[in-house]
């Protein structure tokens, strides 16, 4: 097992992965920007190093700068957490050559994986349903608009090197789709560097389905049950639940065997999440994420497994220490993510001072936060704030604990809005809570098109 | 403070703390303008900063009108250009803007080190070969003319 | 205050410590503000004061030099012996001090609520057979000789 | 099921009963004292009603004030919580004859349970193994000499009306009998209103485990499993966990069984405690708490049950919603107290506002605390301060996830310290890691005798 671990990350996902290390016995180094200086992490953390200004590009991810920090710190592994250098395999192949374990799948399987247009084609051949679309991207507008007409409409134009939700385009009407093959080419080269697209048949309302996998590099695989992230806006997550509620358990359990199959035949190792459109009783690949999910949680609240362990022992070349009968998923549990964010001025983010802050606790609640009194906001970084998470027997139980949860969490400082009050409106949503929502409901729900 | 000057003196301290105030980007805990007999103060409660206050070295800058140049970049700094050649600077060295202090390697890279102001060493923080961390002060500079 | 050019300079002062109030986008502790010999100071309780502060009626205790009887204990506030009975105290009353403004009915025992200080009722703060809690403002006394 | 709830509590437990509340659609009633005006629970609760000034005996334990608070907020139910009148059978009688429901046993329940002797002759009657020892309170020092002489030394004094620890006194030379009659008699008469005392086999060093019970008025019970609280200091439990380690699950199955039993057999309904004195492989009857305990959510984590939940659907004549077969416990489960105490100084409880406050969080982790920065810590109330509540798949990961909990754990303020220290040492000490500890560990520790 490793002595020290690097955690190349910020907010509460970095907080999340030092108490792990801690728990394992494993010394942690934290890095930070000069505005992470005084953050959570700093206080749980066994050393801290500084490696740049605030902008993510010269800190968050600035290659260098962190592999220097490793070596200065004695760390044998980096663990990436989400986002920043998370999914980049340049990042994981320079860990390897500087002798360092990334904590993660191979390079190999992060470059075939992270290309969702190679993904959907890897996966289209392990087995997993896809949607009609192109198996590759098109050179030109005019092929482009050929597959679409292929396909037939909506079609979804998405940047092969997209993720996170961005880098799509639905297109309802054939006159178009040239334009949107022009304008999203434009913006997926501007923000991933890579101006390729793909296309598929896009599923006007559905479920969002993922199912947690976990694989070592001895050939055993588990998963962990499936997580709805269905209550999204614009793609990005703001209540997640496992299991997924009203669907068919055969249906879920036929995915969740799926996705480790597939997992396994392509050589992944780590933690991985396969996404999926539920559409009725039909359920289609999207894409893989190479890396622990924010939505985790849930999924540790139902089968009791620490993720972030896992993946440490498996980076470590040690077996999993469940089989997929250990898995015996119990309950009900439901995330909710807390931005600063200001809903109703389209999510734009808020920033200032925390001058007061107490998050619920109680039973079956869990907090997974960087904030406290007197952390100051800035618009450098994401915004999520923290992550509440319930348990209970059953989801009823768990969504009125979630409620509960939700209004004895007190966030106060001049200039920060959050998303609990539109959270707190989506758990008394009747389609919510009878679960015969989809993807849209958040966008019927704010009046958006 | 009588006359009509009172007025322009004023608005200028609190002009200048206002400045202060904008400019910067962490929470203040004072401020202190004066100028004469004006004299303009702010302070803000301390509880939640008081650690984080405490965290950090005591701010040589201004208070002495000493200088740090820190480093640019996560490394191991080097005094010399190779092991066993004469160091870049040394204490007491009268130094110009721009000159080079010393090498940061980073990634083997060799990176140097130079001085955002000119004046003279009085002293060097870090030993030769030691591993750095963005912005930690290297050497201290009496800026020229002081 | 002695001549006109102060009051232009306190002004001056008061105008710019409420600029600086008005620019600081977090709670402050202390501003001072002082031109010669004039000087503003404004000092604001802790955080966690301030929040007790706040939740709190306005204290007209003190600061009119009103003084309120309070209720010994919850129960249900009553102005007179008995339904239809004159009243115990009416709005101008002067009272002594022990004397009796009212009943508290609690576990069916009536209580009777005493002044603790003698002077003129100036205001009857709960209405006739209403739930009060520990300390609550029952009616307000204008102390005697005030 | 209740409209309104009264807690007559304050703190953390209040907190807990209000959380329940609001997650059952109830809406709580928080009573506080004029000391406890601002306290978290008043920000939680639907409403508040300020009963009397900070002294207990004006406040928390003022009948007449809370009766009155009840009725004017439309309450038909009251929980005690624990300590304060939580034991007190003419509460109960009083709530019952004002139409309101006390949640927790029948008065007479309370009466024959709360009078410790009496206790311990139905529980025996009822099959469980009692210690030698009186089934009479000795009338005077002669009578209980003799009863001591022929139980055999050492021997405890108990006040029959003693509790939580205190009233208790060792005799282990014949010749300091009578001197140590006299004196806990007077105390017991000082503290408890009731000088009466019984005597039995004081057993020098073993394990105190007790046992959770459930039961309905319909003829219902089920046990929660044990709970091991041997890390005490004077009779004050400072570590909780579930399960007992070390001892043979036979014979904790055999004592929860017991004790379900016992329970059924005397009529008790509600949520309820049974304590025992495990020596190797034989237990023996101590007493029943009539209560919920401050340890209870150990019980919660590795059951997933809600106990306050289930004192309140018994109190509104429902049945229990489980039964023994669906109590399943998973893991392992801890608690620490912190509580704002010197323990280098004789655990002299300490006061002050707290500057800084922030609770732990993350994975499998819960904290119970009335807590905030900003709050003051009077000298009027129990010292605790924080239940911090720590789950893993085995003992060893709940330990190292608790210490790495406590490590995190931020308390400041002038002149407040905890136990945290404390709690952490015990927690390093292998006795204790290995489960070859007993009630003596913590004395042995602090070089106390």
């Amino acid at each position: 097992m490793f002595d020290t671990v690097l955690i190349a990350n910020r907010g509460e996902i970095a907080l999340r992965v030092a108490r792990t290390c801690r728990e394992m016995g494993i010394r942690s180094v934290a890095v930070c920007s000069t505005a992470d200086l005084h953050s959570a992490v700093t206080r749980v953390a066994d050393e801290v190093v500084c490696i740049g200004p605030p902008a993510a590009r010269r800190s968050y991810l600035n290659i260098p700068a962190i592999i220097e920090a490793a070596r200065r710190t004695g760390a044998q592994a980096v663990h990436p957490g989400y986002g920043f250098l998370s999914e980049d395999p340049d990042f994981a192949e320079i860990c390897a050559a500087e002798g360092l374990t990334f904590i993660g799948p191979t390079p190999e399987i992060m470059n075939r994986l992270g290309d969702k247009a190679r993904a959907r084609a890897t996966m289209a051949e392990a087995g997993l349903p896809v949607l009609p679309g192109g198996e590759h991207p098109p050179d030109d507008a005019a092929e482009a608009k050929e597959a679409a007409d292929a396909i037939g409409y909506p079609v979804i134009l998405k940047a092969v090197a997209g993720g996170g939700g961005r880098g799509m385009k639905v297109v309802h009407d054939p006159r178009d789709l040239i334009r949107a093959f022009h304008d999203t080419r434009a913006s997926a080269r501007a923000v991933f560097g890579d101006g390729r697209l793909y296309l598929e048949r896009y599923v006007e309302s559905a479920r969002h389905v993922e199912v947690q996998v976990l694989l070592d590099n001895r050939g055993n695989g588990v998963h962990l049950g499936e997580r709805d992230c269905s209550v999204q806006r614009r793609h990005q997550k703001l209540i997640e639940e496992t299991p997924a509620p009203g669907l068919d358990p055969s249906l879920t359990t036929h995915m969740c065997e799926a996705a480790v199959k597939a997992a396994a035949a392509v050589g992944f190792t780590g933690a991985g999440t396969f996404e999926f459109l539920v559409d009725g009783t039909d359920f289609t690949f999207m894409e893989v994420n190479c890396r622990i999910q924010v939505e985790h949680p849930v999924s540790e609240a139902v089968t009791g497994v620490d993720l972030i362990r896992q993946q440490i022992r498996v980076a470590a070349g040690l077996p999993l220490d469940l089989s997929q009968d250990d898995v015996v998923p119990s309950g009900h549990a439901v995330e909710c993510r807390v931005n600063t964010e200001a809903p109703e001025r389209g999510f734009a983010p808020t920033a200032g001072t925390l001058t007061d802050f107490r998050p619920p606790g109680g039973p079956f609640t869990r907090v997974d936060t960087h904030g406290f009194p007197g952390l100051t906001i800035t618009p450098d970084y994401d915004s999520l704030l923290a992550k509440v998470i319930t348990w209970g027997a059953d989801r009823e139980t768990a969504l009125e604990r979630m409620d509960r949860a939700l209004a004895e969490f007190v966030v106060e400082g001049h200039g920060v809005s959050t998303t609990i009050p539109l959270l707190r409106k989506v758990l008394r949503e009747p389609d919510f809570r009878a679960a015969r929502h989809d993807t849209l409901l958040l966008t019927r729900m704010l009046g958006e098109t | 403070m009588q006359d009509p000057e009172s007025e322009i003196v004023v608005d200028e301290v609190v002009r200048g703390a206002e400045r202060l105030l904008r400019a910067s980007d962490r929470p203040l805990r004072r401020i202190v303008v004066r100028s004469g007999a004006v004299c303009v103060e702010l302070e803000w409660p301390s509880a939640a900063e008081a650690a984080i206050v405490a965290a950090e070295p005591a701010p040589v800058e201004g208070a002495t009108s000493l200088l740090y140049v820190r480093a640019p970049m996560v490394g191991t700094f080097y005094h010399a250009p190779e092991p066993g050649a004469d160091p870049f600077v040394r204490l007491g060295d009268l130094i110009e803007l721009g000159s080079q202090i010393g090498v940061l390697e980073a990634m083997k890279i060799m990176n140097p080190v130079e001085a955002g102001v000119a004046g003279r060493v009085t002293e060097v923080l870090v030993p030769d070969g030691t591993p750095v961390e963005y912005e930690q002060p290297l050497i201290v500079i009496e800026p020229a003319g002081v």
